[in-house]
C-alpha cells in the first residue's frame, strides 16, 4: 500500500471516531435536523465531483462529471438550507398572548 | 496548504456537527457546517485551477463545472424551500440518494477517464481499485435505497413490508454477486465489472429497503446517509483526497451513531428494524368484540374542553399526516382566551419520524415552552382535566406499561390514561404502527371523536366559537 | 512544509478532538485515577526514546539515550501500573457483614 | 504496516482513556491502554531492528535500550507498588515530570545526533526545528514543574503561595527569553541556543508553579499532565513519528479538559487556580471572639454514636494526610455492630485532590453501596442523628449556601448542619484551604472534638468498647 492510501486509513479511522463521539447523547428533539444536517455534510462529495467534472475528457465522462456535480449540488444546497429552514423554526419565540 | 485547509473544513463539519447537538446551538451549528463545505468547495477550485497551470496538457472544464452547480443548487434549493414540513422525512431521503449517487459517480468517472484525471494513472493500485468497488456499491446502494424509502414515504411504493423471496438471504446473495463482480474487475483489469457491480447495487438496494415497513424509513435513511459518508470516504480514496475522506468518515460514524440512537428511541435494534418487517400500517380494524365505546360528537368535546382548566394535547403520527398543526395550534389560541391552560405532551417518537413533532409544532408557532417532553409529562396528567389525544396511539397505548405480553411491553408512553378525560381524535379505531389494540379507547373516562384529525381539530373550535 | 509534516499537523489536530470528546464528562470520582491513566499514556515518549538511545552515536548522545529510556520506562511502568492499583480497590466488595 | 500499527495503538489509547471514564469499565481501560502502550513499544522495536538490516552503517545499540528499560521500570515499578494512597498525587506528579523529560532529551538526542538518527539527516527542515524547540522547552518545564509541585505536595516546598517580583510579567518575561533563544537557535543554525532554551525553561516551570498553592497542585498537575502530552507529540514531529503524534495530542487536550473539570468541580476557572494564589494552608486560627464553642471529649461522642440510630460519616482534608482511612473504617464497623446505620457523604473535591477520597475508603475497604455523593447525601442530613465531620471544613462550611459575601459562596456544600448532631473533628478552630471561618462550629448542635484525625477515631473507639 501507498503511504498515501495509509494515511488515508489513518485520518479515516481518526475521523470516524470523532463522529461516533461528537453524536453521543443527543436529545430526539433533535434527531430530524440533526440527520438533515449530517445528510448535508455528506454532500462532501462535491469536492471529488468537481474535480471529476474538471478534468473531463471525452463526451461520457463530461456526462458522467455534469452529472456528479448536479447531484451532489443537490445533496449539499438542499440539505443546509432544508436544515435552517427546519431550524429557524425551533428559534425562541415571544410569547404573544397569555 | 490544500490540506490544512481541507483539515480546517473538516475542523468545521465536527464544530457543526456537535452544534447540531443541542437546542440553542443547532442552528449555529449547521452554518458553521455550511461554511465549512464552502470552504472545500473553494479550495478544490482553486486546486484544480492550480493544476491547470502548472500542466498545459490539462485543462479545465469550467462550463461542466458551472453547469452542474446551477442545475444542482437550483433544484435542492427550490426543494428545500418549497417543501412542506410534513414531507421532511422523503426529502431528506432524496437529497440524501443524491448524495451516494454523486459519491459513486465520481468513481466512475475516475475509471473512465482515458488520461490524467486528478494527476494519477488510469492504471490504478490495487487497493485503490477495491476503494472505487466500494465507492460503487455503496454509492448506488445508497442512491436506489434512498427513493425507494423516498416512495414508500410518499406512498408511491406500498408502506407495508414487502416479504422477498428467501428473505435476508436473497440480498446476501447478491452481497456476494457484487464482491465477486468487483473481483472480476480489478483482479482482471476489467472496466465492465463496475458496471455489473452498480447495476446490482440497483437491485440490492431496492430489495434491501423494500422489506422494511413505511413508518421505519426514518431509520432506514439514516442508515443510508452514514453509507452515503461512507462512500463518499471511499471516494476520497480513489481521487486521493484526504478532505473527502475526513468528511465522509466523520458523516459515516455520526449518522450510524444516531441510527443507534434512533432504533433506541423506538425500543427497537437496528437488526429488528432492518430485517423483522414490523408495521402494519392500514391494517384491518380490530375486532373490539362487543367493548363499549365512548363515541363523541366535536359539541361533546368542545364543552368539556371549555369548562376545563388545563388541557394538555398529544400530538400523534395522524396530526402529521393529517397536517393539523395549524388547526391544533389554533384551538389551542382559542382556549388560552377562555383562560384555559394549554400544554403539549411529545413523546420522542411521535410523527413521522423522531423529532418530527418539534418541528411541526414550531412550524405552527407554538412556543417552545408549552412542549413537555416525556418525563416532563407524565408527572402532569394526573392533575389534568381534559387530555386531547390527536392521532396519537401507541405512544398512549397503556398496554406498554401494564401487559407484559404486548409487542411493544417496556415501550415508554405518556400515560394519559391517568387523566380526568382523554379525548381521542382518530378515523377508527384501526390500530397504529405497532398494529396492536389499545385499551385506552374503551375506559368510561375515553371520550373518541372519529375523524380525520384536521377536520376535527376545525370542527371543535367551530363549536368553541357557538359556545 | 514537507508533506509528512502537514500530515502530522491533520493527524494532531484530529486526535486532539477525540481527547477532547472522550474526557468529555467523567464523574469527579474518577478524576484521580483519569489523570494518573492519562499520564500513563503520556509515557508514549518511550518510543522515541526507544529511536534515540538505539542509534544514538557517540557518549554524550548514549547518555541522553539511556536517561530518555530511564525517564520515559518509569513514566510508563510506574503510571500504568498504580492506577491499576488504585482501581483494583475499587473493584465492588462483596458487603462481608450487616 | 508500521503506522498501521502505531494507528492500533492510538486506537487502543482511545478505548482505553474512553473505558478510564467510567466506573465499571475503569480498570479494563487502563489494562487497554497499558495494552496499546506495549503494541507501540513492540512496533518501534521491530522498525529499529528493520532499520539496522537495511543500512550497513547503522547498528542498533541494544544494550542502550535494555539497559533504561530495566532501570526505569524498576524505579516506576517499585514506587507505583510501594506508594501509600494518601501519597498519590505527588507520585503522579513525579511520573508525569519524567515523562516530559523523556521527551526533551529525545528531542536533545535529535539535535546532538552527528549522524544518521531515525534516518533524517541533521540539518532539519525550520518547521522541524520549531518543534524541536517547542519539545524541549514544554518537556522541560513540565519535568521542573512537576518537581515542584512533588516539593509542594510532600511539604518539602512551601505549600503556601509564594509571591513572585513582578508577579506574572515575571514569567511572561521568561517566555520572551525563551522565544528569542529558539529563534537564535534556528535561524542561527546554533545548538547552544537550544540549551539556553532548556535552562530557562528549568526557570519558569519552578516559577511557574511556586506562586500556586499546595492544596491546587492537583490542577496544576492535570495541566503538566496535558503539556507532556503536547511534548510527546512535538517530539514526534521532531522524529516524523504518527505514533507519538497520535497518543501525545490525545493526551495533550484530554488532560486540559479534565483540568478544566477539576477547576470547576472547585467551583474556580482555570486562570483563578494558576494566577490568584488561592490557598493558606497553616493559617492563623480565626478570632472566633467569644463565640461559645461545644467542646467534646472522645467520650462524648462515643456516646452519642453508640445511641444514634443513623449516622453519616463526612470525611476531608483532614482525614487523608491523618491517613485515618483505616481508623475511621474501624470505628464504622463497630458501630455497625451495634445496629448504627453508618453511611459515608463523599464530596467531590474532599481530600488531596479531585476522587482522592473514594480511593482511599476503596483502600480501607469501604463497601461502595454506602458512598454517597453529593446529591444522594444531602437529603439525608435531615434525617440523620449524628454526622460525624472528620477533618473536613470548607466542603461543610454553610457560608457557601448561606452568605453570599462568603469567598466559597455558590460551591456546592454537604449540608451537616440539617443533621441532629454534627461531630466535627479537628485539631483547631484553624480555617481550611479557603482561609474563612466556619459557622458550623459555632451551632449549639455541633459538638468540636479537637484532636488529630486519627487519634480522635481511635479514641472514640476505644470509648465505645468500654461502654
Ligand atoms: N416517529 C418516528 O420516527 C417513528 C419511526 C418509526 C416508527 N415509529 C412508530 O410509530 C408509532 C408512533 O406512535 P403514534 O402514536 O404517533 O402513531 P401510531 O401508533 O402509528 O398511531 C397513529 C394513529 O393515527 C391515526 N390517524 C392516521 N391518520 C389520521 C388522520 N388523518 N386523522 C386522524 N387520525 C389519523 C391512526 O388511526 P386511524 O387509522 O383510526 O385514524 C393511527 O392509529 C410508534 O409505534 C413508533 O414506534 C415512529
Ligand atoms: N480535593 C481536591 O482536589 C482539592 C484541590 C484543591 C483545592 N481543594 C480545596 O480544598 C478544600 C477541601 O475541603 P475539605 O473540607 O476537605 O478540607 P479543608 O477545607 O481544607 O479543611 C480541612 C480541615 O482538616 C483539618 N485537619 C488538617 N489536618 C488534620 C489532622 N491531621 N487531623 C484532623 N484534622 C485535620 C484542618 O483543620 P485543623 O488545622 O484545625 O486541624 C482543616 O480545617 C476545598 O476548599 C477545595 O476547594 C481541594
Amino acid at each position: 500500500m501507498s503511504p498515501e492510501f495509509i494515511q488515508g486509513i489513518v485520518v479515516f479511522v481518526l475521523a470516524a471516531f470523532i463522529g461516533f463521539e461528537v453524536i453521543s447523547k443527543v436529545p430526539p428533539t433533535l434527531h430530524t435536523p440533526l440527520m438533515s444536517g449530517a445528510n448535508a455534510i455528506s454532500g462532501i462529495t462535491i469536492v471529488g465531483a468537481i474535480i471529476a467534472a474538471a478534468f473531463a475528457d471525452g463526451v461520457f465522462a463530461i456526462i458522467l462529471g455534469v452529472l456528479a456535480m448536479v447531484f451532489a449540488m443537490i445533496n449539499v444546497a438542499g440539505g443546509f438550507l432544508v436544515t435552517d429552514r427546519m431550524l429557524e423554526m425551533f428559534k425562541k419565540k415571544p410569547v404573544v398572548k397569555k | 496548504m490544500t490540506a490544512l485547509l481541507y483539515l480546517l473544513s473538516g475542523v468545521l463539519f465536527i464544530l457543526g456537527l456537535r452544534g447540531l447537538g443541542s437546542p440553542r446551538t443547532a442552528r449555529r451549528g449547521n452554518q458553521i457546517a455550511a461554511v465549512g463545505m464552502l470552504v472545500a468547495s473553494v479550495v478544490t477550485l482553486v486546486y484544480v485551477f492550480d493544476q491547470a497551470r502548472q500542466s498545459d496538457a490539462l485543462s479545465v472544464l469550467w462550463w461542466v463545472i458551472i453547469l452542474g452547480a446551477l442545475i444542482g443548487g437550483a433544484i435542492g434549493a427550490v426543494l428545500a424551500l418549497k417543501v412542506q414540513m410534513t414531507s421532511m422525512p422523503e426529502l431528506v431521503a432524496a437529497f440524501n440518494g443524491f448524495g451516494g449517487g454523486a459519491s459513486a459517480l465520481v468513481a466512475f468517472a475516475a475509471i473512465v477517464a482515458t488520461g490524467t484525471i486528478v494527476g494519477t494513472d488510469v492504471q490504478y493500485a490495487t487497493e485503490t481499485e477495491v476503494t472505487v468497488a466500494l465507492s460503487i456499491a455503496i454509492g448506488v446502494v445508497t442512491l436506489s435505497g434512498s427513493f425507494v424509502a423516498y416512495g414508500k414515504l410518499k406512498g408511491i411504493i406500498t408502506g407495508k413490508p414487502v416479504a422477498l423471496p428467501g428473505g435476508p438471504y436473497f440480498n446476501l446473495m447478491l452481497v456476494i454477486l457484487m464482491t465477486a463482480a468487483s473481483v472480476w474487475a480489478i483482479a482482471f483489469n476489467e472496466p465492465m465489472g463496475y458496471w455489473i457491480l452498480a447495476a446490482i447495487a440497483v437491485v440490492l438496494g431496492i430489495t434491501g429497503v423494500i422489506p422494511i415497513g413505511g413508518a421505519d424509513m426514518p431509520v432506514v435513511i439514516s442508515l443510508l446517509n452514514s453509507l452515503s459518508g461512507v462512500a463518499a470516504s471511499m471516494a476520497g480514496f480513489v481521487i486521493g483526497n484526504q478532505g473527502l475522506i475526513i468528511a465522509g468518515a466523520l458523516v459515516g460514524a455520526a449518522g450510524f451513531i444516531l441510527t443507534v440512537q434512533m432504533s433506541e428511541a423506538m425500543n427497537r435494534s437496528i437488526a429488528n428494524v432492518l430485517f423483522a418487517g414490523f408495521g402494519t400500517e392500514g391494517a384491518a380494524p380490530i375486532d373490539a368484540g362487543d367493548k363499549p365505546v365512548n363515541s363523541a360528537t366535536p359539541e361533546d368535546v368542545a364543552i368539556s374542553l371549555a369548562y376545563a382548566q388545563k388541557v394538555i394535547v398529544v400530538p400523534g403520527y395522524g396530526l402529521a399526516v393529517a397536517q393539523a398543526q395549524h388547526a391544533v395550534r389554533e384551538l389551542a389560541t382559542a382556549l388560552e382566551e377562555r383562560d384555559v391552560v394549554v400544554e403539549y405532551a411529545i413523546h420522542p417518537v411521535a410523527g413521522r419520524m423522531p423529532g418530527h413533532m418539534n418541528v411541526l409544532l414550531a412550524e405552527a408557532d407554538v412556543p417552545y415552552d408549552v412542549l413537555l417532553d416525556l418525563d416532563q409529562s407524565n408527572p402532569k396528567f394526573p392533575h389534568t382535566d381534559v387530555t386531547l389525544v390527536v392521532g396519537a396511539n401507541d405512544v398512549v397505548n397503556p398496554s406498554a406499561r401494564d401487559d407484559s405480553g404486548s409487542a411493544i411491553y417496556g415501550m415508554p408512553i405518556l400515560e394519559v390514561d391517568l387523566a380526568a378525560t382523554t379525548v381521542v381524535i382518530k378515523r377508527s379505531l384501526s390500530p397504529g404502527f405497532a398494529g396492536i389494540d389499545n385499551p385506552l379507547f374503551y375506559l368510561p373516562s375515553t371520550m373518541m371523536l372519529f375523524s380525520d384529525a384536521k377536520a376535527a381539530l376545525e370542527n371543535i373550535h367551530a363549536a368553541l366559537i357557538e359556545l
